[in-house]
């Protein structure tokens, strides 16, 4: 399931509807992703970060995210799939990404959770702009996003 | 033919979304960049280097070489820094 | 945090506790596994699972699950690290194993808590017993279950 | 000595701890094995084959010929299984 959304969720009542207990499922990976309070890749590296506006492509963020959900279920037996990606202003500490998978393994749910991570980071048409006491500043893409989803490629 | 902008580009440009009457010659993603290009410094500024750039056509990515018709979808951004 | 129970755990409740999101944390890996109503690798194979029992060395399993603890915070620059492990008898579809870890970085998130469910896999002293309609059987380790902990040798 | 058994192990031997007062002669983790096996048809059974048994002294995992005392605490049990 594929959600996009400006609201907040709940990982705990998202986690609860998730895991049905159905007997199937062995394993559950979930990724939760959070604004952090400062730029580039160390704390105390960069100016601290306000607020990060996220901007996105309606439509095709949504297609783009089923696409490699049907990825995910196509490379591992999965139960269950969730992607919530959220839009908009955020703040630090504030929820921005939550993937979860399901399997009767636990290594296909590892897996296949971050691998959505990967994919989704590279293919999903999300733009972050940081607001910081200097102005705002347009998030670069990663070279290391691009290598973390070149693992996947077959 | 109806022409998005997004993050960066956007700003660059002035504006989020064009509706344009693309002259016959333009065919392909890579045409449509280069005649772009003629229409404002904003334009000229945002597609200066196309590594930074990225297209989707009808909300799939393609390539410089892609065709494209005047009823396509075709979007222009930075390479995206989601989730 | 090591945390051995008989009794059931929240794992949204565990999760609300645990991501304080104090604006360091960028990334939380959460693996939560359950209790199977299957034998054997693939549902239908074998015969049905009714519960099982967890028994486990009150004393070594802590202090195992602590070393993995302390192993993984050597490895990854982590913010959090959460690990609940029930013992007892369980029933099909509820929760055995939790384990969480907080990071800046997505990538030491996933792989930090991969890694302590591996090694934890091999290292903590719990065994399984399962109750069928064919009576109890304790369950066999499995060669992938070490494969999967040598990845991570060093 | 404390020695404890667990899973099938246990079983098999039908008690999960002993307090054993072992021969001066037996210092390593496999000498206790050995005598071990002497003590009853159920302890034979149980370690008849090592490959399928692990070992910790004092709550570490440790090997055959692992030092012991009358001090130690010495467990043995199968591969484990949780998670």
């Amino acid at each position: 399931m594929i959600r996009v959304q400006a609201e907040d969720f709940d990982p705990g009542a998202e986690l609860a509807a998730f895991s049905t207990g159905n007997g199937k499922v062995g394993g559950i990976c979930m990724f939760l992703g959070l604004v952090r309070d400062y730029l580039g890749d160390h704390p105390g590296q960069g100016a601290g970060v306000n607020a990060m506006t996220l901007e996105h492509y309606p439509g095709m963020t949504e297609r783009q995210l089923a696409a490699v959900e049907a990825e995910a279920r196509d490379r591992w037996p999965l139960h269950a799939v969730l992607i919530i990606h959220r839009h908009g202003r955020l703040e630090p500490g504030e929820r921005i990404v939550l993937v979860a998978t399901a399997s009767s393994h636990r290594e296909a749910a590892f897996q296949s959770c971050h691998f959505l991570m990967d994919w989704l980071k590279t293919k999903a048409p999300f733009w972050k702009i940081e607001h910081t006491d200097q102005g705002d500043q347009w998030v670069a893409a990663k070279e290391a996003d691009d290598d973390a989803a070149r693992r996947w490629d077959r | 033919m109806n022409v998005l902008y997004f993050a960066w580009l956007r700003s660059r440009i002035g504006v989020g979304e064009e509706i344009l009457v693309v002259p016959e010659s333009v065919t392909t993603t890579g045409a449509l960049v280069a005649w772009l290009k003629t229409r404002s410094d904003g334009h000229a500024q945002a597609f200066a280097d196309l590594k930074l750039v990225r297209v989707a056509v009808n909300q799939d990515y393609v390539g410089w070489d892609h065709p494209i018709t005047p009823a396509d979808e075709v979007a222009f951004f930075p390479p995206v820094t989601g989730g």
